[in-house]
């Protein structure tokens, strides 16, 4: 669907944006905190209003989007797929408000109300290049195995990993992979025990796709001095001659796009975020991937003209 | 109401100074020791006072108290309550009030589920899992059956979720009466295994995950039939189902057992003393089974209540963050293992879950805040309603306070004749 | 009813308690050949091992030894899918799981927080108070040695500042349930809500929300010199925390502590019987006072062993339910420091397991997540017998 | 003896409460060197809290305690002990699952760094039990020795703390005659040592044989304080009890008609499966006491044990009016017609946090009086329970009141009714008059006999000669797991201990 046919805002109202977290809350080192930079950034520089609401348990989803949905925002974003079916019921009792869900669960969402937008990321196109980095540094120094440690199987989870296995074959074909997941994006001590697993397998760069969780990820590179590949954000900061690179998502920009766009009018069922558009990338390389960088670059140019398509399957699945 | 009064009174003895017995170490013992102390008037004083302390912590994070708790208490709903609030206010009021019905719903029967193992002298950590199981099964005959006629339907998934909880509380029993394993241990390891159980069933490629939504860990949806009616909101926006009254009804079933049948009648000997049970010819072992399994009954059933009353399916995730048997066990506590007492702290944590909850109170303090103080302000009445006895030396003028704190070097430097000779 | 086999002096030859224990021994035997070093690929030998397993078990059921013998057979079963499972998947998957050294080196760190836990849960209950709240004690441990450490700029001050917290978050407990005399279970959850509320409100008032630095100074591993290249031993514990090797120091220095010292001694009677320590004029309160505070401050190492020591950084409820499972592995190991440890190892190897197998499958992951739990129930149904707190574990003294 | 030596131990108007309950109202009470002071009174007249004030358990009221003429504080254990009291408590205080000689050091113990010096314990603990013929094993854990050795473990820890003024509460209610006459001796030598002694008992005889003073405190007041010399038994049971005591029930002999219980080469193990009972058999008959006489720890728990179901023999038979039962548990007990007064009315014969009226339905809470359909009846429990109570003359509380709040000899009352209320064919009655006062026992032992008459089969178990002689119609002795003879109740007190240690037994003596 299109954008809503209703008049722009009055100059003298300010244009309202609500946020409401997944029980991850604000401070999950991910995508909550993320969006929630991005609705500061939308703040600043559009001048918008925002409101956040955090949700503890599952059954605060419907009472927060429903609350914000009716305090009047212009644009009420859910955050986390979690928030998929609340989001639905809140959106067909406020046809007149926009709504928009981060990482709607494969597409579905938006389907269900007009006026619903997801906000969705391309992340094998950010998984890719890290991917591509990670063969040739494995090639350069004849090692054999990469490997990724997720939250959960799920497909924002998957689709990184996705874009990353194919990228390590492609620049080293007999790379071995090994995959694995923690089953939760909180408990770092449980990351860092399967990247230590990894690495003891023989892993030399572990690549990790599990939020605040994949913090044990990099601990563990400090640990063992392995490279290791931070998600979300540019994690370089953390480990800045371990940290080979980081698989970005701008969440952050993602919220502040729908709202810009709404405040200019514009208003689709899906947001595509992806390497073009700037809405996934990588981030800083260090040193150890510092002369892979133009490889690198010439890959993620191929992949924004349309060149190479990074897959959404998991070549290897563990 | 007669009944769950009757099971309240009093109990002459104050507290249990020490015993030969390894029977009185029960906690059923030790509750019931302290359920006589003024029934009503010692959890109010309590939750009162822990207020007070909260607030005491509200105002030293430098934020107003008053106003904190201003927006907490109309965020429960109970305003709703006053004759003269109107309008606007008394509809916002009323959804609020809703949502803290709808939260206390589960915490009654799961504090139900503990309190019946506590009066049977078990320590029943296990609501969690009897909770997720019944879950499980909930969702998966709620979602199933689409043809079935809708009170058939919502009694089947109830009654399967019921007995499921019971099945996997009965795990427990089993092994307590035929091996002895401690119930603390089993109970606990059986809430992971419930807990991972449930994330396998609906993970992706999970034999009940939601085929019609393969890229999300969730099961299929509850089918409209098998919906419990809303009586009371918006049958859209999470109005109150009567899923309450149920729970309310299990809590008079709950008086009943424990206080009229020879089942409860054999729980309660067996909790207080099982060697005196076994004298008077019950069989031990076989009640705490029982016992058990009627502990898992309530607990399944109240996640059948919230899947279909609210939540109509199961992410992984709910599985894995809730923390309602958690809470279960401090509603028994506060509620001393009465069903009057756990309906009434059921009530009083929903109150505080929404009470606290972002939306209602994050305009008067930071809301990254906010849901800490809410658990410290739970642990102080926790605490709080552990140490009844402050509440009733307040209550008694605070003379026995000081008997309680009398401390031995106070006196020890009185003169004494020994000491001099 | 065995009629009259009492009677003559009991059987001392191959007496069904020794028949299920081999068969126990047998049953593992079962499932082990058929992992590496030895990888014996077909399983017949596995099922003539496991079926005289069994048998062994029937006999020991049939000999009065009901428990043992269900234990021995349930044993065999479970080792005949063992070896089926081994026999089935590929050699170098059965090789990638079973890679014993990183196994054990894996089990020792899942061990370690919880060994601290449940040692800490041992003094506590050993001097009659039921701790529930080591879960708080733990956590607080956690968030106040990162805190500790940052401040102070080294791990040992870390230490110092997460035992002072979990001692304080125990006084509190303390106060509660030996001088106010509450119920302990209710404290005890009382203390995990405070400390839950405590932790995330620090961690959010003193690192807002990019959380705690990861440049903190951080307990070291010990590297063994000459162990440390010498093969199993080498992977295994040539690079284990300093925390998890003052954890096993603990065990033995405990026990001797609890059962070969005066203090000891006293500790024990209080938990016992208060009132006979009272009346040899023992001060039964303040040796509670002491041994909840110790507790405290044990389980706040072992939670500082998970943030300060295992991964450099604290994030909320970051114990996870590891204070419940010391709980579990203390009333596992009969209140005893030894017990203790066999039922930490047992979880961590269980964990360790977990983690190895659940990547061979990820479907089938998720389940195998379930082994530790699985693990310890199944051995504390059939391997330990009842269990006997201290007398007096949980009962308020009073003296009138 | 020394009347006239100054007091050591002197207490003047100790006045303790209890919320309302007075338990000792204006005490006086005093002890010599070489003296023994005995105390006596009834369930509940304050004897124990008495000495629990003058030990630091308890803060009085009022009053004061002298040592040696000077008034001390005593506000603690720690200062009675520093004070040259010891105590040795009605109730044991004593850890079970430690050795003897740990139990006797405990607080004062012997170490080198902190470390247990065992050997320094284990010899001092000899020399003093040699000194006083205490025998007892040091490295014996206390739940594998027998009361008797409690006993003197309880005067060797207070012996150890170098005790001047030796207070001993009911020590010998859990005796064997042998053992209380061992105690004797052990008394006498501690008073030829100087030491002060108070003696608390309800048993009369023991108190004149051992006593050189007697008190008699009633509803917490002192109401006499005369010495040995002249007192009898009679007078000293009316100034207990305020009336006159029948003290030995006036027994008719039995008219012993068919036989209920008929036990056959009975085998039981213990816990540890050690056999306990080796191939017990005997029949007691309607109409007819039979009395099992041993010294504690002989296999009569768990005799009692198989015979009520509590326990599954290894082999054997146990018949009720014909009916098979061994090992099939309580419940088949109770419907083939046992009832059985337990031991321990703490442990087994009472749930304390119970109500009266449900304490009295737990022997037959599945008849149809008292539930029906699995609803407990409960007017009917209530009601039946106010019958019973007045018919037992239970004081101190009613249907709705609880157990934990009655004094022990009502508690003991009520487990006796609840047990003859079930009307049984058998009643195993196991030591039933523990720790009870005079008066209690002379209300129990008048009810057993008008069971007796009524002709039901009475299986009576105890460790008092007395009590056995008065009530029994036969007497079996048991000794180590068997029974080694029988004996009319008219046998020489000489005998029967000797057959209850073992000694030659002269089977001639018995009669069928
Ligand atoms: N801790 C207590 N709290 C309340 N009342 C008590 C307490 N201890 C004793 N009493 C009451 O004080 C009175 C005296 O009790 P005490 O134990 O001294 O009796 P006793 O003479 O030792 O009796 P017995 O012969 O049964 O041992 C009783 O009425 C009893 O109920
Ligand atoms: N905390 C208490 N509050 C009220 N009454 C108590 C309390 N503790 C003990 N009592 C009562 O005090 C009395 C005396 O207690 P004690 O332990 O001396 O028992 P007793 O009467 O000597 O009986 P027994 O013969 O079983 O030892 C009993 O009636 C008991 O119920
Ligand atoms: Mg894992
Ligand atoms: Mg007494």
């Amino acid at each position: 669907s299109s954008a809503s046919g209703s008049a722009r805002p009055a100059i003298a109202t300010p244009f309202k944006v609500g946020l409401v977290t997944d029980i991850g809350g604000l401070n999950d080192h991910g995508f909550n905190h993320l969006s929630y930079e991005g609705l500061l950034q939308a703040e600043s520089q559009l001048h918008v209003k925002g409101t956040v609401l955090q949700s503890s348990s599952g059954a605060d989803y419907l009472p927060n989007l429903t609350k914000l949905a009716a305090a009047g925002n212009n644009l009420v974003i859910a955050v986390g797929f979690l928030m998929a079916t609340p989001l639905e019921t809140v959106a067909k009792q406020y046809p007149k408000v926009h709504f928009a869900i981060i990482d709607s669960p494969g597409g579905t969402a938006p389907d269900t109300a007009p006026n619903i937008e997801g906000i969705d990321f391309a992340e094998q196109e950010a998984g890719y290049p890290a991917g591509y980095l990670t063969g040739l540094y494995l090639k350069a120094h004849k090692y054999t195995t990469a490997s990724s440690v997720g939250g959960q199987s799920i497909p924002p989870v998957n689709l990184y990993i996705a874009g990353f296995q194919a990228g390590v074959r492609k620049a080293d074909p007999s790379a071995k992979l090994l995959n694995a997941y923690s089953q939760n994006f909180t408990d770092e001590s449980s990351c860092k025990e399967l990247a230590l697993n990894q690495i003891q397998a023989g892993s030399k760069v572990v690549f990790q796709v599990a939020g605040g969780c994949g913090l044990g990820v990099i601990s563990a590179g400090v640990s063992t001095k392995t490279q290791v590949i931070g998600v979300d954000a540019d994690q370089n900061y953390l480990a800045p001659s371990l940290v080979l690179t980081s698989a970005e998502k701008m969440v952050n920009t993602g919220v502040f796009t729908a709202a810009k766009d709404l405040m200019g009018g514009k208003f689709s069922s899906n947001l595509q975020e992806n390497l073009s558009n700037g809405g996934v990338g990588i981030g800083t390389i260090d040193a150890a991937g510092a002369p892979f960088k133009a490889q690198v670059n010439a890959v993620i140019a191929q992949i924004k003209a349309g060149k190479i398509k990074p897959p959404t399957t998991l070549l290897v699945s563990k | 109401m007669t009944l769950l009064e009757d099971e309240l009174e009093g109990h002459p003895l104050g507290g249990e100074e020490e015993s030969d017995q390894a029977a009185l170490r029960s906690p059923a013992r030790l509750t019931a020791f302290r359920r006589g102390s003024g029934a009503i008037t010692v959890p109010v004083l309590t939750t009162v006072i822990a207020f007070l302390a909260g607030g005491l912590i509200v105002l030293a994070s430098g934020h107003d108290p008053v106003s904190t708790y201003t927006s907490i208490f109309t965020g429960t709903g109970l305003n709703w309550l006053f004759p003269w609030i109107g309008g606007a206010a008394r509809a916002t009021a009323a959804g609020n009030l809703q949502q803290t019905l709808l939260q206390a719903t589960p915490l009654i029967l799961v504090g139900l589920a503990v309190a019946f193992a506590f009066r049977a002298g078990m320590f029943n950590i296990g609501g969690q899992g009897q909770y997720t199981v019944g879950g499980i099964v909930a969702v998966w005959i709620g979602s199933s059956f689409a043809g079935m006629s809708p009170v058939l339907h919502i009694a089947f998934a109830i009654v399967a979720a019921g007995l499921a909880g019971a099945a996997w509380a009965g795990i427990a029993g089993v092994l307590k009466a035929v091996t002895g394993a401690n119930e603390v241990i089993s109970t606990i390891m059986l809430n992971w295994i419930a807990i991972w159980l449930g994330v396998y069933c609906f993970q992706l490629g999970g034999p009940l995950q939601n085929p019609k939504m393969p890229q999300t860990p969730v099961s299929s949806n509850v089918v409209a039939g098998a919906k419990l009616p809303v009586f009371w909101g918006s049958a859209q926006l999470q109005g109150l189902d009567v899923g309450i009254f149920i729970a309310f009804a299990l809590a008079v079933v709950f008086a009943i057992l424990i206080k009229r049948t020879r089942f409860g009648y054999e729980a309660r000997a067996v909790g207080f003393n099982p060697e005196a049970a076994r004298y008077a010819g019950m069989n031990v072992g076989r009640t705490w089974v029982r016992v058990m399994l009627v502990c898992g009954a309530f607990a399944g059933v109240a996640a059948s209540l919230d899947i279909l009353g609210w939540k109509f399916n199961l992410y992984t995730n709910d599985i894995q963050v809730s923390q309602v048997g958690f809470y279960g066990i401090a509603v028994a506590l506060l509620g001393r293992n009465s069903a009057s007492g756990t309906v009434a702290a059921a009530v009083l944590f929903g109150a505080l879950l929404t009470g606290t909850s972002d939306r209602n109170i994050h305009l008067s303090i930071d809301p990254t805040l906010v849901q800490y103080l809410t658990f410290m302000i739970e642990g102080i009445i926790i605490m709080l309603v552990a140490t009844d006895v402050i509440t009733l030396r307040l209550l008694k003028g605070g003379r026995r306070i000081a008997v309680a704190l009398r401390s031995r070097p106070a006196k020890a430097a009185r003169p004494s004749g020994h000491g001099a000779s | 009813m065995s009629v009259g086999s009492l009677t003559v002096a009991p059987p001392r030859t191959a007496s069904p308690r020794s028949c299920g224990i081999a068969g126990v021994v047998l049953g593992a035997l079962a499932w082990v050949i058929t992992l590496p070093p030895i990888e014996l690929r077909g399983m017949l030998a596995s099922i003539v091992l496991a079926a005289i397993a069994a048998a062994l078990g029937v006999v020991a059921v049939r000999g009065g030894q009901r428990k043992l013998g269900v234990e021995t057979i349930i044993v065999a079963l479970l080792a005949v899918a063992g070896a089926a499972a081994s026999a089935k998947s590929s050699l170098a998957t059965v090789e990638s799981v079973f890679t014993w050294s990183a196994l054990a080196a894996a089990t020792l760190r899942y061990a370690t927080p919880l060994l601290f836990g449940a040692l800490g849960g041992v003094v506590s209950e050993s001097g009659g108070v039921i701790n529930v709240g080591l879960e708080g004690m733990m956590l607080m441990g956690c968030f106040w040695g990162v805190y500790g450490a940052d401040l102070l700029g080294w791990w040992g001050w870390g230490l110092l500042v997460a035992m002072l917290a979990g001692g304080l978050l125990a006084l509190v407990h303390g106060v509660l349930s030996i001088h106010l005399r509450a119920n302990q279970i209710v404290s005890g959850m009382g203390v995990n809500f405070l400390a839950l509320g405590i932790t995330g409100y620090f961690l959010e008032y003193h690192y807002g929300p990019n959380g705690t630095p990861l440049n903190i100074s951080q307990v070291p591993n010990v590297r063994l010199p000459l162990i440390q290249h010498v093969g199993f031993f080498g992977a295994a514990i040539g690079d284990a925390n300093l925390l998890t090797w003052v954890g096993l120091a603990l065990v033995p220095a405990l026990t001797f502590f609890l059962f070969r010292m005066k203090w000891g001694l006293r500790l024990r009677s209080v938990g016992e019987k208060p009132r006979a320590a009272d009346t040899v004029g023992l001060p039964v309160l303040r040796i509670r006072y002491t041994a909840v505070v110790v507790s405290g401050m044990l389980a706040a190492l072992g939670g500082a062993y998970l943030s300060v020591g295992f991964v450099g950084s604290f994030s909320n409820d970051m114990t996870n339910g590891r204070g419940f499972i010391s709980l579990a592995a203390m009333i596992f190991g009969k209140w005893r420091p030894w017990g203790a440890l066999w039922a930490c190892l047992l979880f961590g190897f269980g964990n360790a397991m977990s983690d190895r197998v659940s990547s061979v499958n990820p479907t089938l992951g998720t389940l195998f997540e379930a082994l530790p739990y699985v693990l310890t129930l199944v051995a504390v149904a059939g391997l330990v017998g009842r269990s006997r707190p201290p007398e007096s574990d949980g009962i308020p003294y009073e003296r009138e | 003896m020394t009347g006239s030596a100054p007091p050591i131990l002197e207490l003047k108007g100790i006045t303790k409460k209890f919320g309302s309950v007075v338990a000792n109202d204006r005490v006086d009470f005093d002890v010599a060197a070489g003296e023994v002071h005995a105390l006596l009174g009834e369930n509940g007249a304050g004897k124990s809290t008495l000495m629990s004030v003058l030990y630091g358990l308890y803060t009085p009221d009022e009053g004061e305690i002298l040592v040696d003429g000077r008034p001390v504080e005593i506000h603690s254990p720690r200062t009675a002990i520093d004070a040259g009291i010891g105590m040795v408590h009605q109730h044991f205080m004593l850890v079970r699952v430690m050795t003897v000689a740990e139990n006797i050091v405990l607080g004062q113990e012997p170490s080198r760094w902190g470390r247990l010096d065992l050997k320094a314990a284990r010899a001092r603990v000899h020399e003093l039990s040699d000194r006083y013929g205490l025998a007892v094993d040091p490295d014996a854990r206390i739940e594998d020795i027998t009361v008797g050795a409690e006993q003197r473990v309880e005067i060797l820890k207070a012996l150890y703390r170098n005790a001047r003024i030796l207070v001993l509460d009911e020590p010998t209610a859990v005796l064997t005659a042998q053992e209380v006459r061992e105690l004797t001796g052990v008394l006498n030598r501690l008073k030829r040592d100087g030491a002060a002694i108070v003696f608390i008992s309800h048993k009369l005889r023991e108190v004149l044989d051992v006593a050189d003073r007697i008190t008699v405190l009633r509803r917490g007041k002192r109401v006499a304080s005369v010495p040995r010399a002249g007192a009898t038994e009679q007078s000293l049971a009316r100034l207990v009890v305020g009336r006159d005591v029948v003290l030995s029930a006036a027994k008719r002999h039995g008219t012993p008609a068919e036989p209920l219980l008929a036990v056959a080469d009975l085998h039981v193990g213990d816990e540890r499966r050690l056999e306990k009972v080796s191939g017990v058999s005997l029949t007691v008959r309607s109409g007819e006491i039979v009395a099992i006489a041993g010294v504690d720890g002989n296999g009569q728990r768990e005799l009692v044990d198989a015979i009520t179901g509590m326990r599954a023999p290894a082999s054997g038979r146990v018949r009720v009016d014909g009916r098979e039962i061994a090992g099939q548990g309580v419940r088949a007990a109770t419907e083939a017609g046992i009832a059985h007064i337990a031991e321990d009315r703490h442990l087994r014969g009472l749930v304390l946090p119970f109500t009266l009226a449900e304490n009295l339905a737990l022997r037959e809470y599945r008849s149809p009086q008292c539930s029906a359909r699995g609803w407990m009846r409960l007017a009917h429990l209530r009601e039946r329970a106010g019958r019973l109570l007045s018919e037992f003359d239970v004081r101190g509380g009613g249907p709705d009141s609880y157990a934990a709040a009655l004094s022990g000899g009502n508690q003991q009352k009520v487990a006796v009714a609840r047990e003859i209320a079930s009307n049984p064919k058998v009643l195993v009655a196991h030591q039933p008059t523990r720790g009870l006062d005079v008066g209690a026992i002379e209300f129990v032992h008048g009810r057993l006999i008008e069971e007796r008459d009524k002709g039901r089969a009475i299986l009576l178990v105890s460790l008092e000669y007395e009590e056995v002689r008065a009530l029994a119609d036969r007497i079996l002795v048991i000794y180590e797991g068997r029974i080694v003879g029988e004996f009319s109740p008219d046998v020489s007190e000489e005998e029967l201990g000797m057959a209850m240690t073992g000694g030659q037994v002269s089977r001639s003596e018995a009669v069928v």
